[in-house]
This record gives C-alpha cells, structure tokens and sequence, in this order.
C-alpha cells in the first residue's frame, strides 16, 4: 500500500498530483529547484525538499538526488508527472530497483513505446495503422534526402525520444530538409539527451486526437474514448475536447479498439495514451503512445468521472482497475484551453514576469488546474504553461458557451498571456462549428490576431482612465480611494438605521 | 501643461470637468462622459457609465508613462504625454537602425544571417532557445544587417541587442 | 425570446445567475443599494443601477424603483434570485403587469405555497401528507398553548410567508410558548413583512430532504431528485448533499413522486423544491415548498448536468422542457459546504470586515460560487453567505474526501468563517458514515468546536511566525522580502547558465 | 527586552540564535528549530521545517500585540508581550465585572434580564439583530446584572458595552 508519494515534477502537474493524494489520504513530498522554493506545490505538498539549481538537469532531472531525497523523506513511490523524466525507462527502472514503487508503465513498455520507430514496429505487428515514414535519420545527407523524397514532401521530421512538440520540424522544400534536421537534432538533445530523429509522411489536413487508455497488472485494458487535439500553434497543443467533434462513431469504436490493442501490445500498465493523425477521409494512422499522464486528461476525468491520478495510484498498488469497459460511460462534452505565459503577437513567445492581480474563473462547469498566485514570479527556467481551463457542458455548444464566459472571467496581469487569443478561438467560426484540423490556427491567423472590434466609447474610457491613474498623484480630483479605506459602514450604519430601522 | 493620451496613432486631449464624490465629468476630444468611479483595488477601477458596467485593471508599464489598461473584453496600451510632444511622431523612415533585441533571456541557438546580408521584414534571423522552446526572432523591418552582437551558443539577458538592421530608404 | 435579465439580488446568487445569462447570450442588469456599489455582481454584470441606500427596504426590496430601471434599462425580464423579492407574490405580479417576463411561477402558486397554511390544506387533497400542525396563530396566549399540548410538546413555531429558518423557533416547554410566538413573529414582520405564524408537531430525529422540481408552461412537470439538507445549525442548512444517504430507492421514487403531485396542485412553472421532513422510521411530510431557486440548487446541477438557471430562462421564455422523467439521470455524488462569515465558536455570530486574502479550492471535482474578493468589504446589512463549496465525485466517500481536501484549500482571513467548522463536519463519524439527522450539529457539538489535537511543533511554529512577524520591524535578522523584491532570477540565470548550458 | 509568545495559558521564551539567508535558527522554551523561511506574500511565509512544508498566514490582530496564526489546519491566536508582564494572568476572580458587549453593530431586539437580576454563565441576556439574524449574547460568567446600558429597539455599534455583570464570589 501506498502512503507516500514523491513528486518528481513542479507547476500545475504536481499541484493537481498532490491533490488527489490528499483526497486519498497519501502524504505528498514535493521537490524543488532553487527557483522554485516559493513555487504552489511546495507550499501545498505535506513535504517539500530541495533538489538542486534552476537548470532542470540539475533538479528535475537528477536522478541520484531524487532518489535520495525519497529516501530520505520515507517515500514508497514516485509519481513522474508529464514531461521530465515521466518517460525515462531509466528512471522507472532505478525507481523500483531503489524498493519503491514507480507509478507509471514498466521500463520495457516505455522503452518500446519511447523509441518512436520501434513502436511503429510493433504497431505494424498489432494490426494498428501507421503513418507511412522512415527508420532512424543518420547524417547522411544525400540519403536523407533520397528518404524524403521517396515518401514525398512535405514530411514531418521527429525525435525518436520526442512528445509535446520538442524536436518537430515540418519541411516543405527537399533545400530545407538537411538543416532542418540538424536543428530537430540540437533541439530532441536538449529536450530529451538524445538525437535520435525520424521522418514520416505529412499529412495534409490531419487530425491530432489520441484516446485515453488504463491497464492494469493483471491483464486489463480498458479506453476512456477520445480527446481530440487538433487545435495546435508551435506543433503544441492548446485546446482539446471530448467526444472529437469530426470522427463518428463507427470510427470511434474502431480507433478505441486498436488503441486497446497498441497498449496490449506492450502489456501496458498504468494510464497512457495512444495518439492517432486522422486524415480527412477518417483514416487514422499510429502516431506515438505516451507512456504517461498527458496535460490534457482532465477532459476526459470530466466525461467519465474517473479520477485518472487515482486510478494511476491504485494500478501501482497492484490493484485490478474497479471497472470493466461496458462500464465505463462518457457523459456531456468537455473543453479544455490551456493558458500559456506567452505573446501570441510575436509568434507566441514564451514570456515571464511577476504574477500582479489573478481572477480566476468559477461556478458552474469549470475547473483550472494552475499553480501561480498573486506575487509569484514565472521563470524564465520552465514550461510557460500558467493553467489549464477545463469546462464541462450538456453538449458542445454549451460548452464553447461556458469557455467563454470561463475565458471572460480569467484575467491574470503581469506577465502576457494567451487568454484573449483563446477567446477569439472560441469566436471563430470554424472552431464553433467544430470544423477544423491541425491547420487550423494558420487558417485563421489573421483574424485570431486582430483586436476586437472597438467602439469609441470603450477606447475613450481606456484612455480616461490610463489619465485618471497618472494623473492621480498631481490632480486631487482624480485621487479615488480603494473602498476598504475609504468606507465605513459600521458609522454609517447606526445613522441609517435611526431613520430606516430594519 | 495640456496633456493627451495615445492609443497608437490616435490621440485624444483630455479635461476634467468636474469632480463630485465618486462622480467624474471628464471630456476627451469634445465628447463629454460622466462616470461613476470606484477604485476596487490598487489599479482596479469599477466604472459606470449610463448603466454600463465596466471592469479596468490600470498597470503601469515598464516604458515611462505607459499604461495597459485591461478591460473585460480588450487589452490597450495607452500612453500619457504633453500635448505637441508627438511631431513627427509615425514619420520615421528612412537610413534608420532597426534593432532585434532578445525578449527573454536564453540561449543563442543560431544565427541564421551575416552582417551585409539582406533581409526581409519577418524572415528569421536568430534562434533562441528559452522556456524549453525554440523561438524565432524576426527582422523587424526590410533591410540590411549592419551589426551582430552575438553568437551561437551566448546565454543572453532580456532586452540585450542582438541584431542590428539598417533599414531600406 | 428573453435578451437583458434584471437580476433583482446580490451576492453570490446574483453572479451566479449573471454567469448562466453570459453563456446565453443575454445581457444582465445588475442592480445594487449604496454599500453594494463596489460589490462583484455590479462588476461582473454588463450594466449595473443604483436603486437606493442599505436597507433593503429601500433597494433590493423596492419594487416601485426597481421596475423604473427595469425600464429605463431596457430589459425584458426579471430574476428575483432567492430570498429578498423571489416568494413575494405581488412583486411577480406587477412585473408581469409591467409587461415583463418574470422568471418564477405564476403569482398564484407563490400565493398558495407562500401562505404555509394554504399550502398544508393543499397537500392533504393532492395526497401529499403533512406534519400534524395549526393553522395561523393569533394572540391569544391560552389558546395557543391549547393548541400545542394538542399537537404534544416540543413544536415548532414558524412563519406563514418563511423560508430560510427565519421566522422559526423550536419551543420546548410550555411556558416558553408564547414568548417564542412573539419573537417569531417579529423575525418574520421583518424578514417578510408579514407577521402570520403557525405551529407543527416537532418531528423527533427528522430529517430534511427536498426534491427539485421544474414545470413548463404546457404542464410538463419533472423532478430531478432529493437533496438531503440535514445538517443544519440555527435551523439553516450549512452542508447539503445528493443522493441522500439516508433513505431507500424506494422511498426515493415515492418522494419524488409526491413532489411531483405538489407541484402539479399549484400547476407549478419554473424550478421549485418541495421540502419534506422524515422521520426515523422513513415515514416522510410535506414541509413547505419553495417556489424560487433554492440556494443548494448546484449539487442537483452536479449530479443530472442540468444549469438550473438556464432551465428557468427557458422556461420562462415559453418554452417546452427539453426532456421527460425518464431523460434526467443522475451519477455521482455531490455536496455542498454553505462558507459563512460568522463565528461558530460565538454561537455563529455573523461577523463582517475587510477580506485580506482569499485562496480558492480549485482542481478537480470542485466548484465554488461566491462573490467576494481581496479588498472587498462584508457589510453587516445583508445575509452573512460568503461563497458555496460544491464537490462531485463518483461515490459518497470519495465526495467526502474531496470536500476535506477543497476545504483544505479554502482560505479567507480578515473576517472570521465557518471553514475550519466545516473540515471538522467533514471528520466527524456520523457524518463520514451518512448517519445523522438534524439534531447532528447539537449532538457532536462538542468535537464540532474543539480544535485539532495540536502536536508541540506546530504550535511552536506558530509561536515563533507570530514573534517573527512582531519583531521584523525592529530586528534586522527576522526581516524577510517577498519573494518578488528579493529575488531576481533574470540576473541569476546568466550566471547559472554560463556554467551549466541546457 | 525579554519577549514571550503566549497562545491562551502557554507561554513560552522565544530567542533568535542564527539567521542565514532564508534559514533561521531559533529556540523556543529549549527546543531548537531551523526553518527555511520565504515570504511569499505580505503576512504569508512559507516554513520548511525537517521537509515539513507550512503555509502560514500571520495577520496582525485589532488588540493589541495579538497575532492571528493560520496554518493549514489550524488558527492561533497568539500575543507577543515582554516577559514578565504575565504576572496575576489566570488569577483574576471575585468582584469582578464582566461586560457583555455588542460583537457587530445591530439593533437590540430583546433584554431578557433587569438590574440585580441573578444570571448563569451561557444564559441568555441579550438579543441583537444583525446581518438579518437574531443573535442572542450570553452571559458570560454567573453573577449579578449590575448595569444595563441599553434598551429595545436602540441601534449599536460594534464593541459597545451592553450590559455589566457583577461576577459571583
């Protein structure tokens, strides 16, 4: 059994892992980066330990550290997180030579599904389409080259040990292709420690959408149907739903049932995913499984009800998973938009800054999963991802409904940020009529980057008040008083209430 | 000293008329407005005109008396200045020096021009690797490159030259 | 077809009703008295109209000024929210004689379950039972205490226009009798401005579970199952929860059947809730029923994924229900905390003040509707209700969990609340087990007051913070910057990098 | 100047041995801790103690010298006063008066006692309407009404003395 669990992660992933530890009764340990000591998960893990300097190689990245440090603090298992070293083969295998429980797939299954062209291998020996591509890209220029052209451009260049869009290239022109992949090279190194590189067709018009997969140590494999990714900037993913607006349902069954497949493939256990590229026709092709929790799984926690970090934890326990797949329903539609610390008007560069002023937003059908507060200060040293915006609705058109009144809501200042680029996704048409694909924000850059219409009187009162506040400090006129100060309804009171007695 | 306010190329003069409790009567290019204003909380403004709820977050920028001025809906960047202090303002041209500055600090991962090269608004000319992505920065304007101040591999600060472009007269 | 609601309330239920008009596309006016003017529902809403000074009397009860900016604002229909104008059969009258839409029942069901007694009469011949009971209580001390050692002492006094506990008093004894008359009659001349009371027998170990009901205008009713509303200190609900855990399916289906025949007496439109009381041997009583929005109505929304306040737009709109009995299904459990600025240890006193800091509970399975924010002043004019906490989870127990861990999260400091009250129901045993009635409170009063079991460490910690934060000011040692002052990793990430590249 | 934290009847001496960077070095009553101490907000510090993470909120109370300590499960109300100063704390009895004074301004609805009335702890003396509530405050310890300083229907404000209680012997 379970009792404690480090947290070999930061940001909002740790924050939302120690919460479903907490509900469970779990004690959590936190680990941190220099930077990171006042950062959400280490004020709200029951411990919280130091790891290293800001450069995650040193910290998030340091296995012999982890590792001591859950010795230390008496942790019996390690929960990756996304990124960092949630697909490292290596470090599931460390963690459970150490005696502790590794919660994620065994070391065999990541390694199968994490070197890109082994998996589609296996995928081919399963019965699962695949896109039609190469093996591994030596620095044979001339050969590559001859590769490509055999597949025909334009073709995707990836890490083999790639995920999250780091080490993508897209290359549309055979001179474009060599440097390309050098630079997928320099960035999968980076990304990952390691260079390897493959090529595979591109197809035109694809759908990104990957189906939610759970197995267990005895045998069990069920989905948790589909979540369709296609809205994408930077080849990243920023908004996701479920069900997928363009597949039917016939398609539906056919790609959970060779998603069920591809993990039995690999006796996979643990929660996964298995991603898909759909082409305009309904055809879908393999992509990649991610051997991990993926950033966007609250969509489908929200259409299922299944809380998929419980169910990541009682699968480690050895526990066989509660349900069988008839029983597991979907219900409704949900979105989820990611806030990202970034300038959509420079071509969504990430940014940093302190956190001034967070409303976030609330009631009915929405949930974020965030880790900033009011003073915090991003760094310039992670993923700029903020929160992840989560809604839920009867149906889809309701869903973008709330999405926007949810995206209305959040305002966070300080450090730029996407939320009104968000918003004008879910003003678009092709978004609302559920009609796009991977092209999508490309399609419609030019009005997705356009302010809102404004009227004068919403540009006169900008300006008034951008007055009113500078000139605040040389005009008494224009000195207004924050209410708390200035109001006092204690004295009021007594003096309304002799005329107007309640 | 008369002062206006800038939203990009349009400017407007602004008076206050008068000032009565939370009551503002202010006129801004002879439109004349009465808001109801409160300050909710440092920088944050409930203001209502003719029954119109507005929501302002007023933040003070980094550039010398620029403000973001957020409401629900838009985001403005609004600059408060002397009147007359904006000649010439939108007629630069010509023999200008473009610079191409590092938004955020990283890592130089290429430089993908040499100086005389010529360049296009928008084209490429330096990779830099930050927040774990790799972003591009682009020629800001048409021209040639006069001076690069880096090199692959420089971990560089926020706001450091990188490039600089001599603009096409 | 509704386009601009007036929203005639405050507070949280007002945001909340403004947030399901933003998801329709309709534009809400907010109104607000003097104090209110910087309150969140004149903030969030798109237009907001002074309509008179503090006591509600002159503002949020005044019909004459609210239907001038109803008006004068242009708006085609009013929601009256719950409490202040919702029950008040005239004012649904003159807003339809205004030639509005008003989003509740026709005048005459509000008149005929508004009046207790009425309604009791009307049970018996739609073959709903009733509690033993009075009709209207005069002056007459000797008659009343006839009456109840009739009905059998301890009774219940309450208000023939009441709802919400106000009005109410348990009378134990017989010489506190008409002493409790006389207050409950005043409670009610002020609450309701109607001083009417009646008496019932006082169930022994009831329990109070309602059923939600919603009616169209083509004499569609549904229900949309109970809510057990045990949990109650000062005869108000402060924890809610649906299913309850106490009665039987069977029950369950005889209950929402009977609900359903209630509301079919009054040919009921809109949302409304029947109140039952039930006895320890599940034998249930027609209590009251309530023909507004019900304050708990958001753990029904959780667990059928129906927007209630949407429904009653609809309804009110003409339109027909968009599904029969059998198409509202529920899954789950749901529960709501009520967060309440008041002082459990002072008999919950309700307090007010300035809001320092809030954190709200966010993740997973958590909604909250409030409507204060840091800065904000909690006047002492209106219902001391800060916020609900609203969870989902697949089963009770999980539920529970979850609540311990939102109200983990929960943080408001600068005026004095429930929270910590709440986390303490949430531990008690009774609770955990799903066996309590409404005597829960009264009965665990005593673990329900006392702090947690404090080990050294953590109240030496306290100590210390408090000596640290007390002396910071005169010893340099004990001074600390926040962490956006101190720290600035721009500068520290050159150094860190030159040395260890990523 | 010696100081003491005092949390109800405990009390203890509090000394700053050390402090370097965030780390603090302390004694309480012997004990010694070393906490890493940020603050992360103004009156919020995060403490790691032995890897022990607490958030604390610390905020200056109305009285006095008096600090209201929130941590995660818990609240504290703890005051810093010099030591020695506690002297008679606890001792207090006898001819004493007790005072019952309104917690939040309201009206009065009800006196349920009259001068040299005799009254037990936890009896009800007063009845406040306030926030729409009827509150009803209680004695605070048994004795004799020795003071009543109001009447029905007055208007109260916050912390006002409503009525004396001459403490039992």
């Amino acid at each position: 059994m379970i009792r404690k669990i480090l947290v070999a992660n930061r940001g909002e992933i740790a924050v939302r892992i120690i919460r479903s530890c907490r509900e469970s009764g779990i004690k959590s340990v936190a680990i941190y980066s220099q930077p990171d000591r006042t950062s959400m998960h280490v004020r709200y893990a029951d411990e919280a330990w130091p790891v290293g300097p800001a450069p995650s190689g040193q910290s998030y990245l340091n296995i012999p550290k982890i590792l001591e440090v859950a010795k230390e603090s008496g942790a019996d298992a390690i929960h990756p997180g996304y990124g960092f070293l949630s697909e490292n083969a290596d470090f599931a295998k460390q963690v459970r030579d150490a005696g502790l429980i590794f919660i994620g797939p065994e070391a065999e299954a990541i390694n199968a599904m994490g070197d890109k062209m082994r998996a589609r291998e296996l995928m081919i020996k399963a019965g699962v389409p695949v896109v039609p591509g190469s093996g591994k890209l030596s620095d044979d220029e001339t050969e590559n080259l001859k590769t490509a052209n055999e597949i025909g451009f334009p073709v995707m260049i990836k890490a083999s040990a790639g995920g999250g869009g780091k080490g993508m290239r897209l290359v549309e022109k055979p001179e474009e292709l060599n440097s390309s992949i050098r630079r997928a090279k320099s960035e999968a190194k980076n990304a990952f420690g390691d260079d390897s590189v493959y090529m595979e067709k591109y197809l035109k018009s694809p759908h990104h959408i990957e189906v939610q997969i759970l197995g267990d140590e005895h045998g069990n494999i069920v989905h948790l149907y589909e979540r369709e990714c296609s809205v994408q900037r930077r080849h990243q993913k920023i908004v996701e739903e479920t069900p997928s607006p363009f597949i039917s349902e016939e398609i539906r069954k056919k790609m959970t049932d060779r998603a069920v497949a591809a993990a039995a493939s690999v006796n996979y256990t643990g929660a996964g995913t298995v991603e898909f590229l759909v082409d305009a026709d309904l055809n879908f092709y393999f992509l990649e499984m991610n051997t991990r929790l993926q950033v966007e799984h609250p969509i489908t926690e929200r259409t299922t009800g299944i809380d998929l970090v419980k169910a990541q934890i009682k699968i480690a326990n050895g526990e066989p998973l509660p349900w069988k797949q008839e029983d597991i329903r979907k219900s409704g539609h949900s979105i989820e938009c990611r806030i990202y610390a970034e300038d959509p008007e420079r071509n969504f560069m990430p940014g940093a800054g302190t956190v001034l002023h967070i409303t976030e937003p609330l009631g009915l059908g929405v949930r974020t999963d965030g880790y900033i507060y009011e003073g915090y200060e991003i760094t310039v040293f992670y993923d700029p991802l903020i929160s992840k915006l989560i809604v839920w609705a009867q149906n889809r058109e309701e869903a973008v409904q709330r999405m926007k009144r949810a995206l209305y809501e959040y305002k966070i200042t300080g450090v730029k940020n996407n939320i009104q680029f968000l918003e004008r996704i879910m003003n678009t048409p092709d978004f609302v009529q559920g009609k796009y694909d991977t092209h999508f924000i490309a399609k419609n850059e030019k009005s997705l980057l356009a302010g809102e219409n404004c009227n004068n009187t919403c540009e006169d009162l900008a300006m008034v008040m951008a007055y009113v506040e500078h000139q605040s400090h040389v005009d008494k006129r224009l000195v207004f008083n924050n209410a708390q100060n200035s109001k006092s309804n204690w004295k009021e009171y007594g003096r309304l209430h002799r005329f107007n007695p309640f | 000293m008369k002062l206006v306010a800038k939203n990009g190329n349009h400017q407007e003069e602004i008076k206050v008329i008068k000032r009565d409790g939370s009551l503002l009567q202010v006129a801004i290019g002879g439109r004349e407005y009465t808001l109801d204003v409160e300050k909710v909380e440092d920088g944050v403004y409930s203001v209502i005109h003719n029954g119109s709820s507005h929501n302002m977050e007023i933040i003070k920028s980094e550039k010398k008396h620029f403000y973001a001025v957020n409401t629900q809906y838009q985001s403005f960047d609004i600059e408060i200045a002397p009147a007359g202090s904006l000649k010439g303002a939108g007629k630069r041209q010509g023999n200008k020096s473009e610079k191409i500055t590092a938004p955020i600090p990283g890592r130089i991962i290429a430089i993908k021009a040499t100086q005389g090269d010529v360049v296009k608004e928008g084209q490429t000319v330096v990779v830099l690797s930050a927040m774990k992505m790799e972003n591009e920065l682009k020629a800001t304007a048409n021209g040639v490159i006069s001076k690069i101040h880096t090199k692959e591999n420089d971990v560089v600060k926020e706001n450091s030259v990188l490039v600089e472009i001599k603009e096409e007269s």
